[in-house]
């Protein structure tokens, strides 16, 4: 494992941020501050660390209404999500998108909608643009599995794949949307064979392996690059908190603590932390929280838009 | 309302819920379809306890494909069933435009009478607690620009029984629009089932001075501004249209002789709405000899705002109606209500989740 | 093939009869008195024919606006169809449709629609309905090769397949959407692949062989009716004439008149009509042209709808 | 209308044409997409040669989706390309109503205006020859309807130049509405690239009796409609909206003030349309004191038929609209012009195909 030294702190500090900051975003919840719904991805935060760690500042990532962790790792700002999380002017979209519709234009983060699907065609239309201006980024958008049941998805893949657009297609499968189970909406698991009947490399994990996630995305972020066109990429993963809110909701019967004890076991943020020297840890880890606690501050200390500006932004 | 007896305060969503009920156990064709309709959490409650009630073949969640799924519930109903379509969101009807407009609108006309299409699609509009742009539409007026649609919007919980009911029993396919802020509020309404008319528009309070003409939850905070403005002394008269489509003009022109004055309070934007449209009935109206003084308030014309502090400039409240109402009695009228007159109770209630 | 004679016949007139009426109507086209765009599937009529042959009367068939032959296939009543195209009373939605919504509704012809690809869910929709009323019919949906491109299909395919429901869905694979060729719409020609992926039959029939059509079709129908649920067809073919109007349009360059020969030397019409006793054919091609004779004459001496009618049929 | 020089007349498909051309030529990021672009037909004439002279790169069809190909069309916008992105039927709009609505309209405002969609989307209005329920919907008010989007409706050949020129030049999402009756008229149009300005009504012709605000092809409809009435002695004030979002109401109130009457003729159906918000704006109009005299037409409140003896009913015509007209002037008028008065050259060359 030597050899994966670096970047194993880069991703640890990755999974520990995101980790962190939805942590601290469940904490303050109840206070009431956060005047907006929020959608936390604890234990999913490996995938997206793990898939955008090679991506460049010019290249694209899109999230889903669940996007903390996809905007964190991109190096969107954290003082303006956290302010926006809190309705303010100082945040992301001066208070305009709360938790479900992160942006930062600055850092390739393309702003993402509480729309269901959605943005998965808006991502191929960035891939497009860049194809059309003769650039060598990447695009990278993720979805949930509920997401591949609407039809932009289909007619998204198509698309790209005919073009051989440079996007990368990234399914977060936690086998839920809301609290319907994967069996009730999908007829069969066998997406990445559908995936490869396009004609692109299509592939599933179905362990929280973030190296190998970390690997196969490299590698073909870096085909992409050269214009071999998409890839589709499927993570068996699972959603430790309710559907949207702070809480966890194994008491509310549609699933049991039982299947989740597994996944916890498996935790990337654990292992990933224990597996690192102990003061290199005890480094990151306090960065990170100094980062969060400025967040927080910087949130709470800054002024909402005034009503006056209600009117800014309709038109461009 | 009612002159119905066992009548009970029930909660708007347990209105929904027994009128889907009695609808499914009225008619043996009825099912209801939905993402989630299913889970324990029943759309907010409007759905719960009918999975257990009708079993799974009746009451069953989808796959998120909101744009097969209305064609599959048209086919449904074209096929003698009569299906209840549930959306958690009115955003999400965006999804559905094209089967709307283009299939079930227009089936029985374009088939030449050889086809009905009884659909039920039931559509909640969000608002508040950082809903935002994508989770906050009033969208009911795009629906009422197309023929062969019926929409209707229940301010209170009988009313949402009442038109659950009838729009189950129409053989044309209606959009019933819920509110989710209206989800908790009480109301009575009868044990039996019963109906209420498409295409009536109800009085809610009688009046002299002002009519105003107020939508779904807009109906409620209009209550609250002819409240205020009462103390001021101006009596003004509510009316609710109950069906958005068809729409009783009659009863709102009939008032608006009367009073001279109309202010339109809809929950959603004006351009080209609902407003304009009864706006523009009155203004045409024969009956109506003098020059009357019409306003319109609803959503600002941007997109809905996350924060409450450009939020609450977004939408209408019982201030904002009650200066409008004002003004329009009087023109150098320059009362204003405190905030505190005007707060709602429900609204102060209001923290999610969805 | 003895043992296929009876049904050879019964197969030659529905493609015979459709073919006739095919051709009368772009024989009739130019004297404007057909009030209507019309889309003719000539050199196709094989697939509707084969398929629809062993349906019952209860069952249902969806085609498209180019729905002349599965309208006919399923015993469509072709007076009121060809009333229809004249815009007359008489017509099968009484003028209201033209050529593109016909519809039968005692016949089990579900109402087409001109947007491509919103018939397909409407017929899943039927599929629903009868399982819902335990009843054994079947539904067989008809769609181009560009239809399956819609969002609408995949999600329409997924819900049949969760749901076990009675339907044959059947892509009539002319390879031209309009003029644009299905390389420019398709990432890859594997349909049925991907099909296969919902855990459904799906086969691929690359020539015009009516019986293995006819064979196919029916086992399927007959599982279906067992409740075993959806199947998936693909027929290769090709269309002779212009997309939408009575002519062939071979130079106006889009496509050659080269492939299309290769299809005209395979011509079901042809072959099947050579197939027959002579007797037997002359026959069945009489009654066909008496019917298509009677149903010009109806269609010529049916009223139109009175200005009066505008308003019946808004809502039920 | 223009004092520009180098005018010719064009026919509308070319004017169509000739606008995409320069602002393709004008800047590199300006792109066209959609179904059929670059075939032989090149949407009526309306793309023909533009593949040849910009490559398919910058012209090419897309597979049938339109739902996907609208978010691609956005993104790519998002990302600094200008997207011109045709549809050849409005109805179609309906399967990308999620995409316009929800996304293209919303994005600058909902991401704190961090990103702009410089979006354009073509779409053309079919009518007669049997092109029926859905090929045949002038949808325009469904789009004013939502702040964040734009929308046009060029009458002519010299404003489809200049609308599209303008269109693409805009920085936010503009939906053109062509209408295909219109495509063979012909009008004066410079070589050079113009833009017509956005929110700027246009009087068509003068008038001191009646106002008539007509839309899309009406407006032609209401010329040869005005020339009936001027023979009987009634002079009807013309005016073009061009823009239908944003609206211009301004011009029409000051013209209604002087005429005191009003006729809007919309291509389109009336319930919650335009044409009611049009009315409205003159209702609720502070400068017009006298109650003024409104009537709206548009399509029948049907959906729309396939054959002739029932289309003809369906739509306004210069006979409908010169009834209606004289009745506002004179309820006591009797007068009718005759069918062959009132047949319009282009409607009567029309056969199509599609
Ligand atoms: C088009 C649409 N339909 C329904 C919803 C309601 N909804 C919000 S999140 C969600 C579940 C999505 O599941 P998935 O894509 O698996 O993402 P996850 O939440 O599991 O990350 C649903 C149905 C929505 N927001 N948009
Ligand atoms: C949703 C939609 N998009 C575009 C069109 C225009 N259009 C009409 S037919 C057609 C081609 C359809 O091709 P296919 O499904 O292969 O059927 P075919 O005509 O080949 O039988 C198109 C694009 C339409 N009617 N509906
Ligand atoms: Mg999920
Ligand atoms: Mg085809």
């Amino acid at each position: 494992m030597n050899e994966y030294k670096p970047v194993d702190v880069r991703l640890y500090e990755k999974v520990a941020l995101i980790r962190r900051v939805e942590e601290a975003i469940a904490e303050i919840y109840p206070s009431d501050k956060i005047k907006s719904p929020v959608h936390l991805a604890i234990g999913q935060e490996y995938i997206c660390a793990a898939i955008i760690e090679e991506l460049l500042a010019t290249d694209y990532v899109c999230g889903t209404y669940r996007g903390h962790g996809v905007y964190l790792a991109k190096g969107g700002d954290l003082n303006a999500m956290m302010a926006e999380l809190y309705g303010k002017k100082t945040g992301c979209a001066e208070g305009r998108a709360g938790s479900m519709h992160l942006v930062d234009a600055k850092q390739g983060v393309i702003g993402m909608s509480a729309v269901v699907g959605t943005g998965i065609p808006v991502a191929v239309g960035h891939a497009l643009a860049i194809k059309q201006k003769k650039q060598n980024d990447v695009v990278v958008v993720f979805m949930g599995d509920g997401a591949t049941e609407e039809g932009c998805f289909s007619e998204s893949i198509n698309f790209a794949a005919i073009h051989k657009l440079p996007i990368l297609f990234v399914c977060e499968n936690n086998q839920l949307a809301i609290h319907e189970p994967i069996e009730k909406r999908w007829a069969t698991p066998k997406i990445k064979e559908r995936m490869a009947t396009y004609g692109i490399p299509a592939h599933q994990f179905s362990e929280p392996d973030i190296f190998s996630i970390y690997d196969y995305a490299k590698t073909h972020i870096e085909r992409m690059r050269q214009g071999e066109g998409p890839a589709f990429m499927e993570c068996i993963t699972h959603r430790w908190s309710e559907h949207v809110g702070p809480n966890e909701d194994y008491d509310q019967g549609y699933r049991s603590i039982e299947e989740s004890i597994a996944w916890r076991k498996k935790d990337v943020f654990l292992s990933l932390g224990q597996s690192l020297d102990p003061e290199v840890r005890a480094m990151v880890d306090k960065r990170i929280e100094q980062k969060i606690a400025a967040a927080i501050d910087f949130a709470e200390n800054s002024p909402f838009p005034e009503p006056e500006e209600l009117y800014k932004y309709v038109y461009a | 309302m009612s002159t119905l007896d066992n009548n009970r305060l029930l909660k708007y969503y347990e209105a929904v819920n027994e009128g889907c009920e009695q609808a499914m156990q009225e008619d043996d064709s009825v099912f209801l379809m939905g993402l989630d309709v299913d889970d324990h959490k029943g759309i907010q409650g409007s759905t719960l306890g009918l999975v257990d009630k009708f079993g799974p073949e009746r009451v069953f969640t989808t796959p998120l494909s909101e744009d097969a799924m209305t064609g599959v519930a048209i086919g449904a109903a074209m096929a003698g069933q009569r299906p209840i379509h549930v959306h958690i969101r009115m955003d999400f009807l965006m999804l559905c435009m094209n089967q709307l407009v283009n299939i079930a609108a227009k089936s029985h006309y374009m088939y030449g009478g050889t086809v009905q299409v009884p659909l039920v699609v039931r559509t909640i509009v969000g608002k508040s607690w950082g809903q935002g742009a994508q989770h906050s539409q009033g969208l009911h007026s795009m629906f009422a620009h197309i023929p062969g649609l019926k929409i209707v919007a229940p301010s209170n919980a009988y009313d949402a029984k009442g038109l659950m009911i009838q729009a189950v029993r129409d053989n044309n396919p209606v959009i019933v629009m819920e509110h989710r802020l209206l989800y908790g509020t009480e109301a009575y309404v009868p044990k039996e089932p019963y109906s209420v008319e498409f295409g009536k528009s109800r009085v809610i309070k009688n009046g002299n001075d002002i009519t105003i003409v107020a939508i779904s939850s807009m109906v409620a905070e209009a209550i609250k501004a002819a409240e205020l403005l009462a103390e001021q002394g101006m009596n003004a008269e509510i009316i609710d249209p109950v069906t958005i489509s068809p729409l009783d003009s009659t009863t709102i022109e009939k008032s608006v002789k009367k009073t001279g004055r109309l202010l339109i309070v809809d929950n959603a934007w004006l351009n080209c709405g609902i407003s304009a449209e009864i706006s523009a009935r009155v203004a045409e109206s024969d009956i109506i000899t003098q020059k009357v003084k019409i306003r319109r308030l609803g959503f600002a014309a941007t997109t809905c705002p996350t924060t409450p502090s450009l939020e609450n400039v977004f939408y209408p409240s019982p201030k904002s109606i009650a200066i409008a109402a004002s003004l329009l009695c009087d023109p150098s009228n320059t009362w204003e209500p405190t905030e505190q007159q005007c707060e709602l109770a429900y609204q102060k209630n209001f923290k999610g989740p969805f």
